[in-house]
């Protein structure tokens, strides 16, 4: 057998970020981080409880020295439980599952990451992955939010400026540009886009956005959706896809075929008529 | 002591009393490199249709208070893309493997049944009278006995192993629909299937399941399975399969005691890929702590 | 903007829609040290028989995955007493009382609605057609439509204010039940009573529940109890009770928003005894996240 | 309104005990620790769960100061959970409720308090109100377990010997007599026992025996029940009282008429028959 599926693993730090409703989760995850790649989800469930009783997906955002690294946001049962959570207890965690970015193949001239809300978590994590792997000349990361507490790892994303273009959006202008993440993009596009490599993370609509921003656009983005077991089996986390013309409805699934998707596979009609 | 966890369904002898359910183990293949797929008792496949079925519209899957709703709509690669991508690495198992064959007519049902009868591999077949995520999911034969007796009867020639029914649970009188089962051949009941539920995103005051209703799994079902076990068991002579929410070895054991010869793990597989083998294990250490030799001495024993 | 919550149930107005559960708020004077009673929509009180009753033997409470069973059996102290000893207190209370009545035969309800007709501090009658935990407790008349009807039309003559039919969830079709309730003059329906359930103690291989059976409530049945609302909502014209699992002011949100006009708390007053008083505090919050003046614009909204 | 019903606590302290399996909590309760009585219970949930989903009770065990203890042991899903709870967290406290152990009327020449397993943890508190308010002349705290480590608060109750008789007993005879607690009892007994007055806690066969040990002993018993409402509303608790001849079943509730009673007002035969 392979390494046991899921487990029992140790809180190392649990931490606010400048918006309180934002915490940073470091999990003590052994081998299981040395093999998480950028884009991929963790599953985790509270042990000793059936209530909540299904695991929840977390994007990686950031892995090594045998910790995991999520950033979350208090927005129902399970986060909430988590937020009370401190050093040392208990979570019972499944993964890195899924798809992540490319990591392999040609070298893009410019990547531009583009996160919004606690979708960027895990694009700082991709941006050192790529530039590692030296998958891109240049690197830019682009952060969106509604004010600028909530703009993910603000200082840190400065702090690689040797590096690391970035650039920032706030809905009320309080930090960076006024506006949303797709404006900085659009901005950055309109140099001639030959060699761009887009890598997106964020709320359905935003990724929506961005498929509408230039039919060709090589694009990958990392999408939602309501996960059963996480491992490709249940057929409950499934996306429509752009259907075969003529065909009949096509689905991916988040957890297996995803979470990273080309931007111009999923049907985003079928998305937004289903609310998802 | 080690406990003897052997039982009999039908013909068939199983090693252990513990199944997974159809539609949360997929084809198995999905499983392979997470769980010891020898150490289950069955595997029951995903449902099979006759032709392939691309599923319900998301979102599918709600989470409640100690369960969850699926409205996945009998997703599955049809019955002849199953005999040719699936069967193979089935074949391979050390464990029987048992097809759930789904329709909406009774026709289609006897057409899946003959495309499968006799293929190596095939141990034996569940049909799914109970699926309440789709029009026409065969949940009408599932709540009507006569109905439940013909499509009995009309499989009954088509299979050559035990041929096992699922129940509905959405019913007034579970036990009429199994003695319907029974008369119409079946060698054996399987219960409870999914329990109708809805539930609604009050934020944007839309159903939470594309389909409005779907079906409720999980530990929350588990009393109300329990209780479909017990008046089963008063009702029918052939075995019954218990399942509902089913996590530990003493939740298999709550069945076996109302009165199920094996069990089944469904949900409790989303949780854990390994959960059918941590409650074959509770299931043994019970056995162990009860001094009882054999699980076949204590079906049925809280009816005492 | 306070949002109005007041609503109409056949000839009753009231303030709140927000009611308390028969059977788990005692006769209300157990919680008048613990909750302004004032701030219920109204008070259902526990089942009332001809006779008194002196319930099942224990064990009568069993826990489960996010609920509970019970097999109480409608303990009370019989009609004549709660006339003399416990409507007295409940007289004086600012909010409408609703009785439940109960029975085995059809004359024992039509005996217990002749001996309440009329006095003053009863503002309504809740038939309990429903109820699982005792042999002959009414459930045949819940889960059998002529006798739903038969049994609403001859106490509708009886029970001067608003006659409520509360209906079994352990049927097929619910909704044909809440059609006959309907067409025999039931004012509502109140739904849903609890879910059959049976929990084994393993270590013992006994019965949790001294009657082997009992009810499931709690949270864990909200979704079976929002999908019935749901089909019932689509079948009758009468306004609907909805109950099953209510804890929070969301949790009552999905009910109207699948139909009910007004919404019942049980098991959360054992949990929080003013839960029924928080339910209606998280409604009203609701409202105005959702902007809307008044819950009636509600009912029913998430069926468009 | 009086006092608000249920609210949210702080565990100040959960240490294991000699047996790790039984754990000591101290919770910080304020005004509600000013009126516990010996023989009440505290009604216990986990806030932010649905499962474990009703309360459960626990003898009060000690108060002061603001704070209430309690002894567990740890059988199940709330008192695992229980268990991995820190200081500062969170616990959602109904009570104390019900009728404790007679506090009023004639002083006894001896009290005997006898308690079997966690049974032995409200009665420290029992003997010290006793004693507090002159209700007993002599007072005998009987202690009995399986094993030596199991015996509750063995040393404490030592360190009192200048007011306190103490008596041992466990089944393998580790420490003190081995046997049981009503063996100990007994053995006192076996003075002319005018003026005593027996107060017992422990599982149900050992009170059960009690009732047996002379037909007009004074005794009273904490019993136990399930609880739904833990406040006398569903009828759930309920235990078998001695009919009136020839009458109908009686129940009495633990959690309102108890949980102490006494000991030859309940029907033991129908106890042992439900299992309870
Ligand atoms: C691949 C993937 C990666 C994700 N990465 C992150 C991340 O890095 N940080 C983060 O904060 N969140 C992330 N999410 C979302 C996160 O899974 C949900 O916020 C979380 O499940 C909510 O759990 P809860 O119990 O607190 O809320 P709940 O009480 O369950 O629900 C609160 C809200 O969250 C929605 N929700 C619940 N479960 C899911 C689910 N499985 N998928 C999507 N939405 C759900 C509900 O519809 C509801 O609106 C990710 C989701 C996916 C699918
Ligand atoms: C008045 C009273 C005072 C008590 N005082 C103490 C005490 O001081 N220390 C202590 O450790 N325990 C005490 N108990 C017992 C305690 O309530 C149970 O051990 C506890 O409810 C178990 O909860 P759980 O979730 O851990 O176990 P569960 O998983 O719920 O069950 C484990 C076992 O405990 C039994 N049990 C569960 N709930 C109850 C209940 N409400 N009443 C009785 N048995 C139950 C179950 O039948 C099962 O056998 C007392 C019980 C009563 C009624
Ligand atoms: C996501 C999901 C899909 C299911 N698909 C099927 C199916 O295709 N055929 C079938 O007979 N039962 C299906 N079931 C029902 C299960 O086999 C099982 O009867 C039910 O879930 C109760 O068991 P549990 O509570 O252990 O999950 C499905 C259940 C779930 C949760
Ligand atoms: C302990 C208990 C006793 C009950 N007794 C009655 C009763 O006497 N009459 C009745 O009509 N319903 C009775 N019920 C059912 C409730 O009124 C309600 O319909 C059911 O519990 C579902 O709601 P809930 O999930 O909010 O508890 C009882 C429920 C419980 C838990
Ligand atoms: S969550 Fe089950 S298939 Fe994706
Ligand atoms: S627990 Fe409800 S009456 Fe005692």
């Amino acid at each position: 057998m392979t390494p046991p599926p899921s487990r029992i693993v140790k809180i190392v730090s649990n931490e606010p970020l400048t918006d309180p409703e934002f915490r940073e989760l470091q999990i003590d995850a052994g081998a299981a981080a040395a093999d998480a790649k950028p884009g991929q989800f963790v599953h985790v469930r509270l042990p000793g409880t059936l209530d909540p009783l299904l695991r929840r997906p977390f994007s990686v955002a950031g892995a090594g020295d045998g910790r995991l690294t999520i950033v979350y946001k208090r927005v129902g049962a399970l986060t909430s439980r988590l937020a009370s959570l401190r050093p040392g207890a208990e979570l019972d965690m499944f993964g890195p599952r899924g798809h992540g970015y490319r990591l392999e193949g040609p070298k893009a001239a410019h990547a531009i990451l583009a996160g919004g809300g606690y979708g960027a978590a895990p694009l700082l994590f991709l941006a050192r992955t790529l530039r590692e792997r030296a998958l891109a000349s240049r690197i830019t990361l682009l952060v969106g939010a509604r004010t600028a507490a909530q703009l993910l790892w603000r200082e840190r994303v400065e702090a690689e400026s040797s590096w690391l273009d970035a650039g920032f959006a706030t809905d009320d202008g309080s930090y960076g540009e006024k506006g949303t993440v797709l404006d900085l993009l659009m901005a950055r596009l309109s140099d001639p886009a030959a060699g761009v490599r887009v890598c997106a993370c964020g709320p359905s609509a935003m990724l929506a956005g961005l498929a509408r921003i230039r039919p060709g656009l090589p694009a990958e983005v990392a999408a939602e959706g309501h996960m059963g077991c996480g491992m490709g089996v249940c057929q409950g986390c499934v996306l429509p896809m752009v259907p075969a013309a003529g065909g009949p409805a096509r689905y991916a699934r988040v957890c297996h075929e995803g979470p990273v998707f080309d931007v111009h596979a999923i049907d985003w009609a079928a998305v937004k008529a289903a609310r998802l | 002591m080690t406990p003897d966890l052997s039982v009999r369904i039908g013909s068939l002898d199983l090693a252990t009393p513990v199944l997974v359910s159809s539609g949360t183990f997929g084809y198995a293949s999905e499983f392979s490199e997470l769980v010891d797929l020898g150490g289950l008792g069955a595997i029951v496949v995903k449902s099979i249709t006759l032709a392939p079925r691309e599923g319900n519209k998301p979102p599918r899957i709600a989470e409640t208070p100690a369960g969850m709703l699926n409205s996945i709509g009998l997703q599955n690669v049809g019955v002849d893309a199953f005999i040719a991508e699936k069967l193979p690495f089935l074949r391979t198992l050390p464990v029987p493997v048992i097809a759930n064959v789904a329709g909406t007519t009774m026709e289609e049902y006897e057409a899946v049944c003959g495309k499968l009868a006799g293929r190596e591999g095939i141990a034996g077949v569940e049909l799914n009278i109970s699926c309440p995520n789709v029009r026409h999911g065969g949940m009408e034969f599932g709540t009507n006995p006569a109905a439940a007796e013909e499509i009995t009867r009309r499989c009954r020639p088509l299979v050559p192993g035990p041929l096992i029914v699922k129940l509905s649970p959405n019913v007034t009188d579970i036990a009429a629909i199994a003695r319907a089962a029974e008369s119409g051949g079946a060698d054996a009941v399987s219960l409870v299937n999914t329990f109708l539920g809805a539930a609604i995103n009050v934020e944007t005051r839309t159903p939470r399941l594309s389909t409005v209703f779907g079906g409720l799994s999980g530990p929350a079902i588990r009393p109300l399975a329990v209780r479909c076990v017990w008046q089963v068991a008063g009702a029918v002579k052939i075995p019954i399969i218990g399942m509902g929410g089913i996590v530990t070895g003493e939740d298999a054991a709550e069945f076996i005691l109302a009165g199920a010869t094996a069990v089944s793990v469904g949900t409790a597989s989303f949780l854990d890929p390994a959960a059918a083998l941590a409650v074959t294990a509770g299931l043994r250490q019970y056995l162990v702590r009860q001094n009882c030799p054999s699980l076949r001495d204590l079906i049925g024993a809280a009816r005492a």
